[in-house]
């Protein structure tokens, strides 16, 4: 318990630390964000600027400025975004789910091809297949992702026709009812097969695009932490017991190397946001990807805040997330 | 004869000859030492026999393994499949460190049922009672606890324990012991050993003892096979290779070899 | 816990790295692309700056191998004048991170406590960005230039550095003869440069060789995003840009592209080969890098 | 290890083969044609940051904010000439000062409300009050005051300028003007000054008068039209219509697959080879124009710029016809500042030519000693389709082969616009779409004006072309067109900008007409058929 205090407290430090960084790096900016928001004429009209300044509280000295911010996040109150004239509460909500559905079926193909794969890779050791899903692994890091977005973007859509365009879901079709903003998941929710097939339709390609770099990393580490597992005395004991293999491989094997997996699944969750902002730029996917574009290239504080928080609030929960499986799973970790 | 007789086992690896010729006879109820330096073949000679070799490995020779109620002329041609049903059921094993023999993060009861369920098709209860006798047979305290923890939380001693209930819990008739001591504290070792022969006399398992430890030999085993190179230089009984060794390597060996080693320097061997 | 043992002033098993398959392939590969650099005004290339517009979006032909760009433009000799960008650049920035992170990693493994605590909650604060916003919201600060994506990249991808330093330098400090060192007089920094210093130099310069990749795709990714080189120049990412919105002229986007992956495989082909080559246990502590 | 685990290894591999194929396969069958008729799909790629009237001043906002509000007065179709009728008629006084307006028939809001004068008064007060980006249009663009606004009777209203003012008529038409039902918003925050709050909710339900009910919003992604019943024109031919926000490759694709029926956003490259069967290309010039600037303040200038001789080199150095080239055809080169379509403007003028000689000479007697001078340019817009950067690159390579060295400075357009209003930047490349209509749009583009002072261009500077100005904003009835050439003329002799381009625009459909391409609000939805 006093642990999970301290950790608590430690994240609500880190994440005041993410909003002073953008703050101050946002402020450091040479151009002034109001201008910036404002349309030819009317960045002219002195009258118009101020009222504008005064609306976005931009007439404030900076640090005041901040305590403000600061006050209003108490109150869930993330300002309104410059760029799109929204809360950016809203603005997250809405893009936010975007991303995590994203992020989220490319992490489980990562994950479920790429530990399939390592494997594969370390029980057939040195032979071909290990040396082909190792080529694959090295291909899959090396690959720049934005590069494999345009061209599966241009393959797969623009010539042969088999994934629909970019976006999430076709003109036709209305966003399902919003449970959870994953539309996969809302079109199920509210019985409309065809708004769910034609979403998941947007997100394979995509996903599959941000899975390629993941997917490399997870099998580069998992098979080296299989193997490392491979040579210990207990899977050799659980042999040794006539065990089936299966029952080896997943009770003994994996077990035992799903702790330095799960480390890296983590790190790789901030490499795919990362990839997201590339893959999200190619789809027009609508994310936190490309609003962190659009706000951080106008200049759109609130909004770059908005981001900052809550990536930094991503990230503090999947490492916690993590801890508490590795809690679970490991039952020294679970005792002591 | 009942038990194994090995004959002729040759191993190979990466174009090295690691076993060259072993021939030793295992009998029922009789514990069949196996002493040699570091590199001699005898850790390898116990895995080829249950067939857990190296990947890659190339083994010939001939195992043949009788308990009465099932022959195989050589356990060497059988196939994968074969063997697994084997092992585990007939031919149990038991490694030196019971720290990394035994699987972290399964709990002691799952890691003691999980083979009588697969060989003995016992149900989830049945395989629980039946572990907690074992338990109480290898005399680990509270049984019924035990089950429930984790391997962390017993000592080491306990844990070889364990580990030889975990060995005999399908009844097996074979029992490869690869340097069961070695990595105990000086204090625990006496009462493993003790076990060891207790099981092998009770249950009348054919044990090949494989150690580096004279003093681990000259305590159980019947019999010592002293090896070197690959191969068995001399075979007799505990007495007579202790007290009279023939060849002059196993002369040098009963010399050299300390009678108890420091706790605690477990060496890996080859 | 038993720390990590360092055999002393172990030296790189390069020797051994070079004699496998994928390092021999991935230094084989680089070679030609730093001969190419070196190279590009001897290749009897077009002018990659030339412009033609009377010839854009020209497929590849006996005259552009690789087509030409909306400008009319060579899309060869700018692919082949394009390493003259990524590479240098990405030398500088490895080299300043390593730089950076490795003081920072040492000064606070080293003098742990307060300063220890200062230097790692500044970089768990750069690593719960993902690398890229960060380096957008910092490029996007200083404006776009190649320079300025540099220092960008250096600003986040010097914790990772300093993390791995870090343990190392926790590691060594228990050795006994940096104790020994320590008690026969040496000050902190001298026992850090003379015993402490040459024993982690291995494994940093092997993450260095692993994060090249890294980096030049992150280098390559803020081109792309339009944060990066400014154009006339021709440089791989900004290239693949151009392209998204030619999808009818396909040769735009795939040359550059594979140019970066050529460079990028090569130089993980080469990392990897020297991680391996390394003892396996200090190698686990290099593999924690990150996009 | 040995045979056991190379047999569940090919096993995994099977299943993991599997498993890619069954989410390839799924990925092929998602994108399902729609069976209605009713509903017409329009890609465009968004600008949209609201579609509250008085705030909404870009092009995204306009075409959503002309289907579901009126205006006073209207454009019929393309021609921006003639402003006509909707809610109100109007006349003229002699003096050009006032306006006045008079309700023209009978017109309802979405609510059930008529529309009175009080709701346009209301409306016109609102876009000066809260100061959003298009409340300059209905103030005096040189004083900065306010338009006075008077209901006169139950019929009747004025709008009064404190000078004379000939574009009134062509500024109302401005979907920014869009009339707003007063009683309905006065009930969600609407006021006509700084306190409005009625933003979010005009961005979740529309209360115009319009062909069109907002359906759905989101600024990032689509808007989604109803009918509006209570709307008293032509019925539409689509009851729904659905406002994509796609990037041009995707347009190219959707409208080729029906997808959608009308693209708004593709580029010369992308139309090329496009027009087959039903889909239907219509070209027309653009009236964005794209323009060079040179900053004639003697600080930033590099003492450069600011040589006429030096501006007259750029002018002769740059290549025109490569830019056009570039921005496909259908591109057209304006004479001067007025785009090609609006009262006033030149066709051609001398100074404003590729002379490769005349720059060489011009550059030898502007005292240029090799400077490096910086031309910026924004990266992330571009002139309908066409990129900045390359005719950043092009002007780069003109002006080099004249002499001239050159650095880009490519910016985000925050950025840029940020500098560039402060009047900081030597040289570059921006657009200016028109406002409204009229010539008197452009006089910005005058030493101390707006537009000129981002160029370092100051009062005391050009006297010629600030007489040409003020005679041009003085002139009346048949005497402005030759009036505006005239200052035009005196600019490109002695100023700081260049026009270089309006490109091409494209509107492509796929099954349906009736798309009449408008320079104020690109589309008019509701006469798609």
């Amino acid at each position: 318990m006093r642990y999970i205090a301290i950790r608590l407290g430690l994240s609500v430090v880190l994440l005041i630390g993410v909003t002073i960084i953008t703050f101050v790096l946002t402020n450091l900016v040479p151009a002034s964000p109001v201008t910036a928001a404002l349309g030819e004429r009317a960045a002219g009209d002195p009258k118009i600027v101020a009222a504008y300044k005064a609306a976005q509280g931009l007439d404030k000295p900076l640090p005041v400025q901040y305590f403000v911010y600061l006050g209003h996040l108490l109150q869930g109150n993330l300002g309104t975004s410059i760029g799109t004239r929204n809360p950016v509460t809203q603005d997250l909500a809405y893009a936010f789910p975007a991303t995590a559905e994203l992020a989220i079926f490319a992490i489980v193909i990562a994950v479920v091809v790429g530990l399939v794969l390592a494997l594969v890779a370390a029980l057939r050791r040195n032979r071909l297949s290990d040396q082909l899903i190792r080529a694959v692994s090295v291909v899959g890091i090396s690959v720049p992702t934005f590069w494999l977005a345009v061209a599966a973007y241009f393959l797969f859509f623009f010539v042969l026709h088999w994934v629909p365009g970019s976006g999430r879901l076709s003109a036709i079709y209305d966003a399902p009812p919003r449970v959870t903003g994953f539309f996969t998941i809302d079109a199920l929710l509210a019985g409309e097969p065809d708004v769910f097939a034609d979403a998941f339709a947007h997100l394979v390609l995509p996903g599959l695009v941000l899975a390629v770099y993941t997917l490399g990393l997870l099998v580069r580490f998992a098979r080296s932490s299989i193997l490392d597992v491979l040579n210990q005395d207990h899977v050799r004991a659980a042999r040794a017991k006539g065990l089936p293999a299966h029952r080896v491989i997943t009770a003994y094997l994996l077990r035992g190397a799903l702790l330095p997996i799960l480390t890296i699944v983590g790190l790789a969750f901030g490499s795919l946001l990362s990839g997201a902002v590339l893959t999200e730029q190619v789809f027009a996917w609508g994310g936190i990807g490309q609003y962190a574009y659009r706000a951080s290239t106008s200049l759109d504080l609130p909004s770059i805040m908005g981001v900052g928080l809550i990536v930094g609030l991503v990230y503090i929960t999947v490492n916690f997330v993590i801890d508490v499986i590795y809690g679970f799973v490991d039952p020294r970790v679970r005792v002591g | 004869m009942s038990g194994l007789d090995i004959r002729g086992l040759t191993l190979e690896l990466g174009g090295r000859r690691i076993l060259d010729g072993v021939d030793v006879e295992v009998p029922a109820g009789q514990v069949t030492g196996l002493a040699g330096e570091s590199g001699s073949g005898k850790t390898m000679t116990g895995l080829a026999v249950i067939g857990l070799a190296p990947a890659g490995a190339k083994v010939s020779g001939t195992v043949a393994y009788d308990d009465g109620e099932v022959r195989v002329p050589d356990l060497l041609a059988l196939r994968p499949g074969a063997m697994n049903r084997l092992r585990g059921r007939r031919i149990a094993m038991v490694f030196q460190d019971p720290t990394a023999s035994l699987q972290p993060m399964l709990s002691v009861g799952t890691q003691l049922t999980d083979h009588m369920r697969h060989h003995l098709h016992l149900s989830r209860s049945a395989a629980r009672t039946r572990a907690a006798e074992l338990l109480e047979r290898v005399r680990v305290p509270s049984p019924e606890a035990a089950l429930k923890r984790y391997p962390h939380q017993f000592s080491g001693g306990q844990l070889q324990r364990i580990a030889f209930a975990i060995a005999i819990a399908c009844e097996p008739k074979v029992l490869i012991a690869d340097e069961p001591t070695t990595a105990l504290d000086v204090t625990v070792q006496a009462g493993v050993l003790r076990l060891l022969r207790e099981l092998t006399d009770d249950l009348g398992l054919a044990v090949l003892l494989v150690t580096h430890d004279l003093g681990v030999m000259s305590a159980v085993a019947d019999t010592v096979a002293v090896m070197r190179n690959g191969s068995v230089v001399e075979h007799g009984s505990r007495f007579q290779i202790i007290t009279d060794p023939q060849t002059a390597y196993a002369k040098e060996l009963v010399e050299s070899l300390p009678h108890t080693p420091p706790p605690g320097t477990g060496e890996g061997e080859a | 816990m038993t720390a990590v043992q360092l055999p002393r002033r172990r030296a790189l098993r390069v020797p051994v790295a070079w004699r496998r398959p994928a390092a021999i392939a991935g230094s084989v590969v680089l070679l030609a692309w730093v001969l190419v650099a070196l190279l590009d005004p001897l290749l009897g290339l077009q002018d990659p700056l030339q412009q033609s517009v009377g010839d854009a979006f020209r497929a590849p032909s006996a005259a552009h191998p690789f087509g030409t760009d909306a400008l009319g433009r060579d899309v060869l000799s700018r692919t082949l004048w394009g390493v003259r960008s990524s590479l240098p650049l990405a030398v500088a920035l490895v080299a300043g991170s390593l730089v950076v992170g490795s003081v920072l990693g040492a000064v606070a493994g080293y003098l742990g406590g307060a300063v220890d605590e200062v230097i790692m909650r500044i970089a768990d604060l750069v690593f719960a960005f993902p690398t890229i916003i960060l380096a957008m919201v910092v490029a996007a600060a200083l404006g776009p230039s190649l320079l300025n994506a540099v220092v960008a990249l250096l600003v986040v991808s010097w914790p990772n550095y300093a993390r791995v330093m870090r343990s190392l330098v926790l590691g060594a400090r228990g050795q006994e003869y940096v104790v020994a060192g320590r008690l026969l007089g040496a000050g902190p920094f001298t026992s850090l440069r003379r015993d402490v210093l040459p024993n982690v130099s291995a494994p940093m310069l092997v993450l260095a060789m692993l994060d090249f990749g890294n980096q030049i795709l992150l280098l390559a990714g803020l081109s792309f995003l339009g944060l990066g080189a400014v154009p006339p120049t021709p440089e791989w990412g900004s290239m693949v840009a151009d392209g998204v919105t030619q999808f009818s002229s396909w040769w735009l986007a795939t040359f550059p592209g594979l140019a970066i992956f050529s460079v990028v495989v090569a130089f993980n082909l080469i990392g990897d080969s020297l991680r391996d080559a390394l003892d396996p246990r200090t190698a686990g502590a290099v593999q924690g890098s990150s996009i | 290890m040995n045979h056991l685990p190379a047999r569940l290894a090919a096993l995994t591999a099977t299943a993991a083969a599997v498993a890619l194929i069954v989410s390839g396969c799924s990925a092929g069958g998602g994108s399902t044609q729609s069976s209605s008729s009713k509903t017409l799909v329009v890609d465009n790629t968004f600008d949209l940051k609201t579609s509250d009237p008085a705030r909404a001043f870009e092009l995204t906002g306009s075409i959503v904010d002309k289907a579901l509000y009126e205006t006073a007065l209207t454009f019929e179709g393309s021609d921006v000439t003639k402003p006509v009728p909707q809610l109100t008629t109007y006349t003229m006084s002699d003096d050009n000062k006032t306006i006045t307006l008079t309700l023209n028939g009978k017109h309802v809001f979405s609510s059930g409300n008529p529309v009175t004068i009080d709701d346009i008064v209301w409306s016109y007060k609102r876009v000066q009050g809260i100061a959003g980006n298009p409340s300059f249009l209905l103030t005096n663009l040189s004083t900065g005051k306010p338009f006075a606004i008077e209901k006169t009777s139950d019929t009747t209203m004025t709008i009064t300028d404190t000078a004379a003012n000939p574009a009134l008529p062509f500024i109302l038409p401005n979907p920014s003007l869009g009339v707003l039902d007063e009683k309905t918003l006065e009930q969600h925050g609407g006021t006509t000054d700084k306190t409005d709050s009625a933003e979010q909710y005009l961005n979740g339900t529309s209360a115009g008068s319009g062909p069109y009910e907002l359906s759905s919003y989101n600024a990032t992604s689509k808007v989604v039209f109803k009918l509006n019943p209570k709307y008293v024109g032509t019925k539409p031919a689509f009851g729904r219509v659905v406002l994509n926000n796609v990037t041009g490759p995707s347009q190219k694709t959707d409208v080729q697959g029906n997808q959608a029926q009308l693209a708004l956003n593709l580029n010369s490259q992308q139309v090329s080879g496009l027009e087959s069967g039903s889909i239907k290309v219509a070209k027309f010039t653009s009236s964005n124009l794209g323009y060079l600037w040179l900053n004639q303040n003697a600080s930033v200038s590099g003492g450069v710029t600011n040589q006429p001789d030096f501006v007259k080199a750029v002018r002769h150095a740059i290549d025109y016809k490569s830019l056009q080239t570039i921005a496909g055809t259908g591109s057209t080169q304006p004479g001067g500042m007025v785009p090609s379509q609006f009262l006033g403007s030149l066709a051609s003028d001398e100074n404003n030519t590729t002379d490769s000689a005349a720059a060489k000479s011009d550059l030898q007697s502007s005292g240029y000693k090799g400077q490096t001078i910086t031309l910026s340019y924004p990266t992330d817009a571009t002139l309908d389709g066409v990129s900045f950067a390359d005719m950043a690159q092009s002007v780069q390579s003109n002006l080099e082969s004249a002499g001239v060295k050159v650095k880009l400075n490519g910016l985000p357009i925050a950025t840029l616009l940020d500098s560039f209003r402060a009047g900081k930047l030597q040289a570059g490349l921006m657009y200016w779409g028109p406002d409204f209509p009229d010539p008197s749009d452009y006089v910005t583009f005058s030493p101390g004006e707006g537009l000129g002072l981002r160029a370092g261009w100051t009062k005391d500077m050009s006297p010629s072309v600030t007489k040409a100005k003020e005679a041009a904003i003085a002139a009346q009835g048949d005497a402005r067109a030759s009036a505006y050439e005239a200052w035009q003329k005196a600019a490109n002799a002695d100023g700081a900008f260049v026009p270089l381009l309006q490109a091409a625009r494209y509107q492509v459909t796929n099954g349906v007409s009736g798309n009449v391409p408008n320079a104020i609000w690109t589309v008019d939805l509701a006469t798609v058929e």
